[in-house]
């Protein structure tokens, strides 16, 4: 009953950043067929997906599996997810300390004030042993879900992007490995702490449910696929952001 | 018509309670110059404010042209105001606006066309003086210059009723003079009803009919300028009109020099004044009249006059040339009596 | 200079003329609704021309209702309404409707304290001439107000630039938000210092023109 | 002392310059009342503004008790404007504090005493008789109640130099009367020089020492009172001096009925006015005065007379009789000649 | 009811708090800065009682580039600022810095506006009576302006609470970052609500306050 998407014309909807700047790569190569890709850019979590349920938008591209899932049944929206795009690996950084195990009692610790990385933060500092989250909050944790805090931790919510610029205002913080490289820091070498390899916290695509097999999704994802993207995003971001495909 | 019935006004502030208006009850008939005159914060402004309900009264009601205007509604009362033409004590000048612009905007706010707009603004303009000041803003004019065109405003409406606020008190008397004579002019040309308040006495006595005085919230005293001036009967009433002779000319004149004769106040109203009483006085006695003040006022259909005169003679003589006066319809009041003439009146 | 110029010389023009549409429209919008509310709280309120208790405190209360909600979240809270009205909730056109509702009850704050400042005497006299409210309003209030207007309308469309900076939530883009995101979130700085630079040009010009325009008005 | 040098002032509008001020040279003496008239827009108000350095001038300088104004540096032209007051044309009060709070405020500034402050602002409040205004706010007062305002501020600090532009021209002749009693008391008492503006020719009648008489930006004349009364040069002058005399007596005054015999102006200073002149005249030659109108105003120091007279007689007998009143000290101008009498001055 | 007051009771004070906080100590120094700032405007602007182009000139354009800058981008951009200066640049401490930088030179317009709006006679009357500059400021122009000043600052401190409403992005908490990240971002609706309005009822009264105390002021 739905009328499939057009496939010579895609409105995708990107938040800044990363996100965006791989899809104005795949807009570059999609032009060639003579696809015309519209990126729509925004700087928060919750239009995108509100966009693209209400038909504003045809495609999403910008938040990872856990969120669209915790998302849809949250607010009951009919979306599904088409493919997996790329991981921002996250971990724990500190100007000081060279472990986790260094980390003091009432240390200030700063970790992003999106809900997206927030949540995934938590967890990190969970698998961290820092703390332990309430049962069955998963990947809507917030600070107000934290169980226990033997250490009494001071937990921050910040700007994401602005973590680095402000490490050494904290004792430690959860940074994403853009934002991280972008402020000379080399994930593998100065993380106190990384999550581990299969990490669940993989970017999809999302579409509206009833268009998941439709042409132009199918043309969008080979183009997001091909190997000149993975090759953009490998030069681009130097490792700090890996396709997962 | 404008009638006033027992209209009261008082102004109630957390402080304090000010009875500006107390049952004041005024008729200015149609055609008519009418007068108020009081001291200041007697409540002359708050009456002819109210005269177009620009403040509502406590209690009583307004009749212009036997319509009562506390009962009518806003698009009605804006109807009648049109007619009312009102000179403000304050000015009232828009800031931002030339003196052309501040006469104009008004007539066009009303639907003028255009031509008779610049014609009634030059005409106007050049009735108050200011031809050439038509381009400067108020804050580049004196404080003369601004009532002037407060009053080219208001006249430039050409309306039926004017009331009029000290609008001569910041002006020099060449320039009153002029505004008075206009103001006699228009009342005799289109038969406007003028409502005028002043402290200047002289303004009263040139041009009104009526006049009414005011103190503290009342009219104490009200008639024809005859009436007034011939029989006035409140004090109050009695400074004004003193006020426009000089008061203290007994106390300054060397009068003790021929101390032991009487000072006496002569004061005559109307066409008596063309009567040489004071030379028939001094042909028919042996009394010499020394006039040691005097002044004779032209009021708008007849003349006032007062002369303090000190009798120099002997008694009997003095006497009988005061009997003289008084059987010519002057009236005459002793100020000081020499002892020898003690009791002459 | 070269090399920027072609990178980032489109996206700048872009966003430059998506501020300026976000700001004429909102700021249009929010004139022909703020203006008015100004005047009808300056004339209900206690002591005005057309003293009115009830108006007076229903659109006050209105106005400070709106005003309360600091606009990244108005941006949100009033989405479903800016569906209805104008059919979308992102891009340029979907960002006028908060910014229109956000500025509007300012605009009529300012207009109000504007207005308040006019001489009660000045509208009594045109009053006494019969002159109706509408026409009292138009050519005595805010003609003398007009330099305040001025005025307190530069302040309401520098906020207005301040919002449009958010409008990147929504798609809308502007050069706020292209501060924002390019210099924040890629460190892209000299995008960043450009675009603050041209945001300074921008609200530079429309002080001087306000000032200038006060000053001209006014004529005391 | 006060002296202003060759002031001029020109105001420079984008559409227009107007010379305020041309060349104004002018002294006033310590301890002396001066009083500056002119029409309205003559430039006395900027004249007065400029003394006090309100307004700069274009060129000249001014110098107060030998000190040139316009080389002082801020803070010693503070010191000096402190001992000068100034009352406003425009009154120029706080809107948002009361008649007390007006007048306590600028002493509050000045350093006095709390104590001394409640003093003088009763004592100045029941000077200006607003002693129950004392909580009002200016928006509550009439017109002349703002301006009494003023002056108990400006009398409050008790200047050496007071300089008051129109302060009585919103008040009724009793009001007026008090002030310029208190301004001659303080003037007699404390020796305060007093440089007044006004429209009124009896202010400056009542209480000046010397005149000024400005128009168009200039002085064109100036004069102790009784020079300028008994020798007026200049025909602004004369009209202002005319002013306090009926101007248009002769106009209105049934004249014609007794045509053919001159009417003359009689115009006398000084202590003339205690002969009986035309007792005299009456006395000694067949002829009949008749008053027309006249007034004998009393000058600070002295009496101004003024009378216009018909002389009713033959010619002979008349013409002798002006010889003798000439013979007097009286000024004599004949202001309507009946043919039979052409000539007879 | 109960389960929601018990799981948000506490952050809900919590935010109130540090609005609270963020908000005086922010409109304080932005007072303290901003009504001198608006003073030495007014004076030394054309025809000011100490006219100076260059002071004019210099604080203008200063003033301009500050309120060009959106608040969610000066809040990052003058970081180091922030941090030199308070020596960190998270929590309420690190964001009163740019919240004051923000709202001082709002302030100042607004004052410059309304001390603009007094009459230059009544100034003139005390510079006659050789009164001080500092004097006449405070005791003439600030106490005639007061009614305006109230209505103004009144207005800044709305502005104040929007712009607080960015302060979550440096951590420093607030009800409106509450609103956002968890009302918004996090879909918990009823914490929205709340927190907006909370937001409502603080403007409401901070309004109220603002007229009530203009009225009084204003005693014409
Ligand atoms: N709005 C007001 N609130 C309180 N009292 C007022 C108000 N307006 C006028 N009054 C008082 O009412 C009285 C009458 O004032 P009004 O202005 O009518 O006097 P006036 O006769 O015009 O005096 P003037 O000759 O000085 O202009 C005064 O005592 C004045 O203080
Ligand atoms: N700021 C100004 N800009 C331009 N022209 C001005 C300014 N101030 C005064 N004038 C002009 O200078 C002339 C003298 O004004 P001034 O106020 O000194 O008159 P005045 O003698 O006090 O008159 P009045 O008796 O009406 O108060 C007037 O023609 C007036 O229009
Ligand atoms: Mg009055
Ligand atoms: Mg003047």
């Amino acid at each position: 009953a739905v009328t499939p998407l057009d496939p010579q014309h895609l409105t995708v909807g990107v938040t800044a950043g990363p996100h965006e700047e791989i899809l104005e790569k795949v807009k570059e190569i999609a032009a060639r067929d003579g696809v015309e890709i519209d990126i729509q850019v925004f700087t928060e979590y919750v239009m995108p997906n509100i966009a693209l349920a209400e038909g504003e938008l045809d495609i999403n591209s910008f938040q990872h599996q856990p969120y669209l899932d915790n998302f849809k049944s949250e607010r009951n929206l009919e979306l599904v997810d088409v493919a997996s795009t790329v991981i921002f690996p996250m971990g724990i950084y500190a100007a000081e300390y060279s472990d986790v195990s260094h980390i003091q009692q009432g240390d200030l610790i700063g970790l992003p004030n999106d809900p997206t990385n927030g949540a995934r933060a938590l967890i990190l500092f969970e698998s961290a042993g820092l703390i332990t989250l309430k049962e069955g909050v998963g990947v809507a944790a917030t600070v107000n879900d934290i169980a226990a805090n033997p250490l009494d931790l001071r937990f921050i919510e910040l700007e994401a992007s602005q973590i680095p610029r402000q490490l050494d205002e904290l004792a430690a913080a959860a940074i994403n490995a853009n934002f991280a490289i972008e402020h000379g820091y080399v994930p593998t070498e100065d993380t106190i702490f990384i999550e581990p390899g299969d990490s669940p916290w993989v970017n999809v695509i999302a579409v509206r449910t009833g268009h998941e097999n439709d042409e132009a999704v199918k043309r969008f994802i080979e183009y997001y696929h091909l190997d000149e993207v993975r090759q953009f995003i490998g030069e681009h971001f130097q490792g700090s952001i890996v396709a997962a495909w | 018509m404008i009638q006033l019935h027992q209209v009261s006004k008082t102004f109630q502030s957390s402080s304090q309670q000010v009875e500006a208006l107390r049952e004041v009850s005024l008729q200015v008939n149609p055609g008519e110059i009418y007068g108020i005159i009081g001291h200041s914060g007697a409540g002359k402004s708050t009456l002819i404010r109210i005269v177009n309900l620009l403040e509502k009264p406590t209690s009583g009601h307004i009749d212009i042209n036997g319509v009562d205007l506390t009962k009518l509604s806003p698009q009605k009362l804006r109807e009648i105001r049109r007619s009312v033409g009102m000179i403000f004590q304050g000015f009232n000048l828009l800031k931002t606006a030339t003196v052309e612009e501040n006469i104009a905007l008004p007539l066009r706010l009303t639907g003028l066309s255009h031509q008779e707009i610049s014609q009634r603004v030059e005409k106007y303009l050049a009735v108050v003086g200011l031809t050439d000041k038509k381009q400067a803003y108020p804050s580049q004019l004196s404080g003369g210059q601004k009532q002037r065109v407060a009053i080219a405003r208001a006249l430039s409406h050409e309306p039926k009723i004017l009331l009029s606020d000290e609008a001569t008190s910041a002006l020099d008397p060449e320039t009153t003079e002029s505004i008075l004579d206009l103001l006699l002019s228009i009342n005799r040309e289109f038969g406007i009803t003028i409502l005028l308040i002043t402290h200047e006495m002289n303004v009263i006595q040139r041009i009104c009919d009526r006049v009414a005085v005011m103190e503290d919230g009342r009219i104490v005293e009200e008639g024809t300028l005859l009436e007034v001036y011939s029989d006035s009967r409140h004090p109050t009433t009695k400074k004004f009109i003193n006020s426009q002779f000089p008061q203290s000319a007994l106390s300054l004149l060397p009068v003790d020099e021929q101390d032991g004769q009487p000072v006496l106040e002569l004061s005559f109203v109307g066409a008596v004044t063309d009567q040489p009483v004071l030379a028939e006085v001094s042909k028919r006695f042996q009394v010499s009249p020394n006039i040691l003040s005097g002044n004779i006022v032209p009021l708008k259909n007849a003349h006032y006059g007062k002369l303090i005169v000190q009798l120099l003679g002997d008694r009997e003589e003095t006497a009988q040339a005061v009997a003289y006066i008084i059987s010519t319809g002057v009236k005459v009041e002793e100020l000081k009596g020499g002892e020898a003439h003690a009791g002459l009146l | 200079m070269q090399a920027f110029y072609s990178r980032w010389g489109s996206v700048i023009f872009k966003a430059t003329v998506e501020t300026f549409q976000m700001v004429t429209i909102a700021m249009f919008f929010a004139v022909l609704i703020g203006l008015p509310l100004g005047v009808i709280l300056t004339l209900t309120r206690k002591n005005g021309s057309l003293e009115n208790r009830w108006i007076y405190q229903g659109l006050n209360t209105l106005i400070n209702l709106i005003r309360s909600i600091p606009f990244i979240i108005l941006l949100f809270y009033i989405l479903p309404f800016t569906k209805l009205l104008v059919g979308t909730s992102i891009g340029v056109k979907g960002v006028i409707v908060p910014l229109v509702v956000h500025t509007a009850p300012f605009v009529a704050r300012l207009m109000e304290s504007a207005l308040l400042e006019v001489d009660r005497g000045v509208v009594e006299a045109y009053e006494a001439m019969g002159i109706s409210t509408p026409k009292i309003i138009w050519h005595v209030i805010i003609r003398e107000a007009r330099p305040a207007i001025a005025l307190g309308l530069t302040m309401a469309i520098i906020a207005l630039i301040g919002a449009t900076a958010m409008a990147g939530l929504v798609g809308a883009g502007g050069l706020g938000n292209l501060a924002y995101s390019y210099g924040h979130l890629r460190y892209e700085v000299s995008v960043m210092h450009t675009t603050v630079l041209l945001l300074i040009v921008l609200v530079q010009c429309l002080q001087s023109l306000g000032n200038h325009l006060a000053a001209r008005l006014r004529k005391e």
